[in-house]
């Protein structure tokens, strides 16, 4: 093996601090080492081609870099070693920038010590490291977009127009969704639905869509890249290319229904046209309702259609396909206001909600109204939000602002109006809405700060008895008014659960779907492939529903348009020598990635993610993660412990996605912590075993710190409770063997807590100091009957 | 350990309780505390001849030294245990490592009122004795009661206006006032009681028809020789007469219990 | 059937018509109420108070006679205690939740009753109207001789039966338990908005004017909705709704008394039992009047 | 001129101490005033719920000690099932009884009472007062 070690002056940054020859010098002799070599600037075109003609000429197999963290120029020579004709993996970076000379500017011996420490543990690793490839899968141009509201038509038009093929689903007749209902938009009072048709319009005319409405998924299958689905598909009993939306059909039709449309207010027939701006724009028959879909029944609709579209011989289809991303975009319910019946939702007439009064004042705009409301009128808000009686704690953002505009659309009608929005807070956090909030008041709107706790109606003239605290004033207030408007919530929609269980999504604490990360990734979700857009992931309102619709089919399209999906290949696997079927692995994997294959355990590369927990089940060492092998793991802790002489050492596991990062934002902020500590990086805190951490122990670490991604933020929910079971059984071995448990510390941290960070690590070292050094005999009996003490006795 | 010219002097203070006892025959000594001050006291005295052994005099509150009038009530720990115990004090032997106060008196708020005029009533406890509505049944009041009544449940029966059982459940209530001074409530139960048995007395109690008969009888002067007979016999003839007496109504008794 | 009963104070003073009735109707249906042989009060009003533990004595103590009741064979294997009085069923049973839910509470409790054994947390607490429930309207359907129909009936639920929620025999803000059983009596049921509002409770001791003005406020309600009678499960409530009538009258003049009764009277009144156990004659407004001229009793 | 609110420690402690005895986080409050809305009772008080929920966690102790409003609770629970923060105001009433209870000051004088009166009354009126107004 012929391992080329290359030191990075990073322009002074290290060897201003860190005495580079006396690192070069304590590496040369270092076993399968080539040659050592050093650079002011590694990453320059200059460094790196004398890194390129190295591998050529010297023959070099792996390189071992210590600079900078390799989350800074790490990709930087990955590129390199590929270049080179050698896998990307075949490399390992030695962080003497942030985790030395950075951080112990102070103390330039140490700072120098333990730069030469990190180095012999990143050669000690690469020695075991293997010429893996990058995993890839092929990815398609297919994508699935569940739901054709605002957000799926949006998401659905963007990816159609970049030449990805959409499958839409949606399980109405027609598409649009909630706005499609809606009268004008705050704060700009566009028309609602004549922003919408247009988009709509597109829709059927784009040949990149295949819409299916009136369609249910039924499942789905795959993964990335090849997703199976099945969708079944009522039939409306109308052939939507025939039908000419004359509507004699719906005049004969003899059965009368209220139309949930118009917030049953008005009536529909059962064989209906489901909006004016229906698309498709074709009558769909409700066969709930339709007297039996059966001339002999009735078959009044049938007669009477010139284009001769409707029939009755139709059934139920099953389409499947496959796709190879999946935006789910099913969007929102409205909160039903009878499940407050203080507030005579479904009781009271004059008691209506807040789509109602849109519907209200869509028809009084057109010349009908469909209910008089009168002329002093209440809003009432938070109904169904911010409600922890009955599960809804968030609030719904959208309730505010559409009170607020249709009291100022009320209030252009007729300006005479009395109008008054009881509140608890007034929420106008978007673009011109608080300008929006400040019209309504300059229009007469008055606004009472108190939540109105019920609701009583004069029983002979139907008017509505409020009942509240004026909060501000400290009074009472007990009116009658007209009309009483709920501004109503809004939840995800019904079909959300069904549909988290089928693509195996998480939902946050309020229902709603919850994505793969709050601040960076807000479209993504934890599975690869699968999107959010619109109100599913949380309540938002038209604006933002659409920049997420936009945003999610960017990120579809950006996954798609690569061809091919690239993985490290992070992965566990099984070495079918050791393993003896005992199955305890696929009990304990989270993703059901592991599975018995014959008599030894198999890994489904296209599902492991690649956290590591699985390892700490295995009683037979077969269990292994490539990239954090047991042995690299091993190897380097042995390293970074044995020639630590008379100091004392603090050895830190350091999750990927938080606490390595973590230290590297302490390195560029200059934070001094004590240099006695060695940071071994890991994919996740649960990828530590606790065989490891006795390792460690053995070896001579006198503290050992596992510093791990919070559970709501990370990608591995499951990996805290794995890691606290490994310590606890750490934990009761160390006091067996009277060694204090103190000396092992696990804890989550986030990556801004650089403070947090030194002190922890301080914290240990002086613990570390004051424990002194386990003496030998406990420690050579830690790994004794290893098995037994770890798994009991029912693997010995 | 106390001196033994202490305990002479101790025994002087006394003489009404040892009278006649020579100290050589005492076999067993008892250790006590008495307002925190320790005593060695005969281990077979009661507490209240313990009390005056150690030279405590009692000229109230000492009542019948029988067991019967309820006046000497006291309260009392013993070493090493938590609970505070209830006793009376003429009834209950001093034991080793007893810590005793002077006997306690219970003050108690009586209303008054006239039963000629006091309506026979499920709400007249409440209207005289309105506390017993703070009644929370803890239960300590039960556990105090030296005659082992249930307290508790005879104010419970009070505040739901049942005379018979107030009446029945307190009968052998000697209005001590234990209940009264552990009572959190601050009830007190045995004027409850009182209230219940005298009303219960008056207006439930249906009248025994032979007792009707006896009185009669005695008013027109049936017994009168027998009585004359009785009141000339000497203090032993009228023990013996008594205990001849008991026996043939316990002899009775048993029979009747047999049916 | 026999399940334990716990009657509670004022079931045996003032509310004995109360009790009367209910056993009797219960009886007619098969059910016996078999009383505790031994309780003490309920506990009333339940304790609020994170750290208190001695007002909790009370119900608990009774809840451990349920228990020695199935030991001593008084019932067979009954653990529910059906109560009456809507204010005892709120305490027992609230009570009753905390000890189930909390063992070292529970275990605190034992320790200060000492006496008794251990409570085990098995007993379950109902209201009458929940039996009744149980057992199905068809069933009280069947047992009427003179249906309510000539009767326009406000039903008044108060607090202790709905409040807090997870006490609550019904929905707290949309209960209609009472009207089942009534509309399965032949009544018919006035709508009354009133009916699950405080009656004001024990104000009634400190504040009886405002106590008042609660009645004439929820029987003006239950007027306007053109009730004749109101019923109620709750013996507090009943005094507040019944004999404050009298200062509410003195206040307002105009105002015409409503007689104010338990359910179970009428539930006896329906069933065709005798008139001494409906027990109308010892409700404050007495409801005699009212039934003589619906016809339901005969003039005397 | 306007009443000054003192942020002191000691109103802190207050608030703990009514926290502690009522299990209810009363810095949750969102002064939605629904529990005023609901409160029955609402026109005997001289204090809202809302605003004893408010003065309680400003530490106001005096003015609630001193407040009708906090005897005037006739525990209906009305609130409590309707509070969109799940707090139990009855709670929270019942624990500023009790630091006046604790301390012996009953609201109610049981010897003054009229006789007539506890005649009439049912014992479950008397138990509930009494429970309710003495210590």
């Amino acid at each position: 093996m012929r391992i080329g070690v290359y030191v990075c002056h990073c322009g002074g940054n290290i060897s201003e601090v860190v005495n580079i020859d006396e690192v070069l010098n304590s590496l040369k002799n270092e076993h399968d080492v080539a040659f050592v070599k050093d650079h002011e600037h590694l990453c320059s075109k200059e460094g790196q081609e004398i890194i390129f003609n190295d591998i050529q000429e010297y023959k070099l197999d792996k390189i071992t870099i210590a600079a900078c963290s390799p989350q800074f120029q790490g990709p930087t020579f990955k590129t390199l070693m590929e270049r080179a004709g050698l896998s990307p993996y075949l490399m390992e970076m030695a962080n003497i920038r942030e985790q030395s000379a950075w951080v112990h500017y102070d103390d330039h011996k140490k700072a120098t010590d333990k730069a030469k420490e990190l180095t012999k543990m990143a050669i000690a690793k690469v020695r075991y490291n293997e010429p893996l490839s990058k995993y890839s899968i092929d990815i398609g141009k297919r994508t699935l977009i569940i739901g054709a509201g605002i957000a799926g038509i949006q998401a659905a038009l963007d990816l159609a127009d970049s030449g990805i093929k959409v499958y839409l689903v949606e399980k109405d007749p027609s598409i649009g969704g909630h706005m499609a209902q809606l009268s004008r938009t705050f704060p700009t009072e566009d028309c609602s639905a004549c922003i919408l048709s247009p988009k709509m319009a597109d829709v059927p005319e784009n040949p990149n869509i295949e819409l299916l409405t009136y369609g249910e998924i039924k499942d789905v299958s795959g993964y990335l890249g090849n997703f199976h689905i099945t969708v079944n598909r009522k039939p409306t009993y109308v052939d939507a290319e025939k039908c000419t939306a004359c509507g004699d059909c719906a005049d004969v039709c003899p059965v009368e229904l209220l139309n949930e449309y118009d917030g049953n207010l008005a009536t529909r027939k059962a064989i209906y046209l489901p909006t004016k701006i229906a698309v498709p724009h074709s009558y769909v028959l409700d066969t709930e309702h339709c007297l039996g879909l059966n001339p002999l029944a009735c078959g009044k609709c049938q007669e009477v259609c010139k284009a001769d579209a409707i029939n009755y011989d139709l059934y139920e289809e099953e389409i499947e396909f496959d796709v190879d991303t999946i935006i789910v975009a099913t969007g929102f319910e409205l909160f039903d206001a009878k499940e407050k019946p203080e507030y005579g939702f479904g009781k009271f007439k004059n008691v209506i909600d807040g789509m109602q009064m849109e519907r209200i004042i869509v028809s009084s705009a057109e010349g009908n109204p469909l209910k008089d409301i009168g002329k002093k009128i209440a809003y009432i808000q938070c109904i169904g939000s911010r409600d922890k009686q009955i599960g809804r704690p968030y609030c719904s953002r959208i309730c505010c602002m559409y009170a607020i505009k249709q009291a100022n659309l009320l209030k252009k009608g007729m300006p005479d109006r009395d109008i008054y929005i009881f509140y608890i807070d007034i929420r106008a956090f978007g673009k011109g809405f608080e300008e929006y909030y400040n019209t309504a008041q300059e229009n007469g709107v008055k606004f009472i700060r108190g939540k109105v706790a019920e609701l009583m109606e004069n029983p002979d003239t139907g008017k509505i008895i409020v009942k509240a605290e004026d909060t501000l004033n400290r009074q009472m207030i007990e009116t009658e008014f007209d009309t009483v408007v709920l501004s109503v919530g809004i939840g995800p929609s019904k079909t959300t659960e069904n549909i988290s269980n089928m693509l195996k999504l998480a939902r946050s604490s309020d229902g709603f779907l919850q994505e793969a990360h709050p601040k960076f990734k807000p479209v993504d979700t934890l599975v690869p492939g699968i999107f959010l857009a619109g109100t599913i992931q949380g309540p938002k309102d038209i604006p933002d529903t659409v920049s997420q619709a936009s945003g999610s089919a960017a990120r579809a399209i950006r996954l798609m348009n690569q061809g091919e999906y690239f993985f490290d290949p992070l992965l566990a696997f099984v070495d079918e020598e050791k393993c003896d079927g005992c199955g305890l692995c696929v009990d304990h994997c989270p993703y059901n990635a592991i599975s018995m294959a014959g008599k030894t355990a198999e890994v489904n590369t296209a599902f492991c993610s690649g956290c590591g927990s699985c390892i700490s089940y295995c009683p037979k060492d077969a269990l292994d993660l490539h990239l954090y092998t047991n042995k690299q793991l091993l190897e380097q802790i042995k390293e970074a412990v044995i020639n630590k002489g008379d100091e004392p050492r603090v050895l830190v596991f350091a999750d990927d996605m938080t606490a390595y990062r973590l230290a590297d934002n302490v390195g560029n902020a200059k934070g001094i912590y004590s240099p006695y500590s060695r940071i071994i990086k890991v994919p996740s805190s649960c990828r530590v075993t606790p065989k490891l951490l006795l390792q460690a122990f053995h070896y001579g670490a006198d503290s050992v710190l596992i510093l791990g991604t919070e559970t709501k933020s990370s990608p591995y929910p499951h990996c805290q409770e794995e890691i606290e079971r490994s310590v606890k059984i750490v934990h009761n071995i160390l006091k067996e063997n009277e060694i204090s448990d103190k000396r092992l510390f696990n804890t989550t941290i986030v990556t801004v807590m650089i403070k947090k960070f030194s002190g922890i690590i301080n914290t240990y070292t002086d613990l570390a100091k004051t424990l002194g050094p386990i003496p030998l005999e406990k420690r050579e009996k830690l790994l004794k009957d290893l098995g037994k003490k770890i798994f009991g006795g029912s693997h010995e | 350990m106390v001196k033994k010219d202490i305990m002479e002097e101790i025994a002087k203070a006394n003489k009404s309780v040892i009278k006649g006892v020579d100290k050589k025959d005492i076999e067993h000594w008892a250790t006590i505390y008495i307002m925190g001050k320790a005593y060695r006291v005969p281990a077979d005295l009661t507490i209240m001849q313990a009390m005056e052994y150690a030279g405590y005099k009692f000229i109230r509150s000492c009542g019948c030294r029988a067991g019967f009038c309820g006046a000497c009530s006291t309260i009392y720990r013993l070493k090493g245990d938590y609970k505070l115990q209830t006793a009376m004090a003429c009834q209950t032997r001093v034991e080793d490592g007893m810590y005793l106060v002077q006997l306690p008196f219970s003050p108690a708020e009586k209303p008054i009122y006239d039963i000629d005029t006091v309506e026979y009533e499920e709400n007249s406890f409440l209207k005289y004795f309105p506390e017993i509505a703070r009644c929370v049944s803890c239960n300590t009041c039960t556990k105090a009661c030296p005659q082992d009544l249930e307290v508790m449940d005879f104010i419970q029966a009070a505040l739901r206006g049942d005379f018979k059982k107030v009446a029945e459940l307190s009968f052998d209530c000697i209005q001590c006032g234990l209940c009264a001074i552990r009572c959190p409530a601050e009830i007190v139960q045995y004027n409850v009681a009182q209230f219940g048995r005298i009303m219960y007395g008056k207006y439930g109690f249906k009248e025994n028809e032979f007792l009707e008969k006896r009185v009669t009888e005695i008013k027109e002067g049936k017994f009168d020789k027998e009585f004359k007979r009785l009141l000339s016999l000497s203090g032993n003839k009228i023990v013996d007469v008594y205990k001849k007496q008991q026996a043939t109504k316990s002899k009775y008794l048993k029979k009747g219990g047999k049916k | 059937m026999k399940i334990p009963y716990y009657p509670g104070c004022t079931l045996k003073t003032k509310a004995k018509n109360f009790e009367r009735s209910s056993i009797a109707v219960a009886e007619m249906l098969g059910v016996e109420l078999v009383e505790l042989p031994k309780w003490n009060c309920c506990g009333v009003v339940h304790s609020l108070t994170s750290d208190d533990l001695i007002h909790h004595l009370a119900p608990i103590r009774n809840l451990v006679r349920v228990q020695e009741m199935n030991e001593e064979k008084l019932v067979e294997d009954e653990f529910r205690l059906v109560t009456l009085c809507s204010m005892c069923y709120n305490t027992l049973k609230r009570s009753n939740l905390r000890f189930i839910e909390n063992y070292e509470e529970r275990e605190k409790i034992n320790s200060i009753m000492e006496r008794e054994e251990d409570y085990k947390g098995n007993v379950k607490v109902v209201h009458f109207l929940e039996i009744l429930r149980d057992i199905g309207y068809d069933k009280i359907s069947d047992k009427i001789k003179k249906p309510l129909d000539k009767l326009k009936i406000a039903v008044y639920y108060g607090c202790n039966l709905l409040r807090p929620k997870e006490v609550g025999i019904d929905d707290p803000e949309n209960p209609d338990i009472l009207e089942t059983l009534f509309e399965s009596l032949g009544a018919e049921v006035t709508l009354f908005p009133y009916k699950k509002m405080c009656c004001g409770s024990y104000q009634t001791v400190l504040d009886k004017e405002s106590v008042a003005d609660l009645t004439y406020n929820i029987l003006s309600n239950a007027k306007e909705h053109h009730a004749e009678i109101v019923v109620t499960s709750c013996p507090l409530c009943a005094f507040n709704l019944d004999n404050r009538q009298e200062i509410v009258r003195s206040k307002h003049s105009e105002f015409k008394a409503i007689p104010v009764v338990y359910f179970s009277q009428l539930m006896a009144l329906a069933f065709g039992l005798n008139i001494e156990i409906c027990g109308f004659d010892s409700n404050y407004i007495s409801a005699l009047p009212l039934l003589k001229k619906k016809g339901y009793l005969k003039n005397k | 001129m306007s009443k000054m609110i003192d942020l002191s420690k000691e109103a802190d402690e207050f608030l703990k101490k009514i926290e502690e005895l009522s299990g209810e986080k009363i810095t949750s409050c969102i002064q939605c005033g629904i529990c005023s809305g609901s409160c029955p009772m609402i026109n005997e008080m001289d204090l809202t719920p809302a605003q004893i929920m408010l003065m309680t966690l400003l530490g106001q102790k005096e003015e609630l000690l001193k407040s009708k409003s906090i005897w005037i609770c006739a525990s209906c629970y009305t609130c409590t099932v309707r509070c969109p923060r799940e707090l139990d105001l009855s709670k929270v009433a019942e624990a500023l009884r009790q630091v006046k209870l604790r301390l012996s000051i009953d609201r109610i004088d049981i010897n003054k009472m009229d006789k007539a009166d506890l005649e009439e009354l049912p014992p479950i009126a008397l138990v509930s007062a009494f429970r309710k107004f003495t210590g």
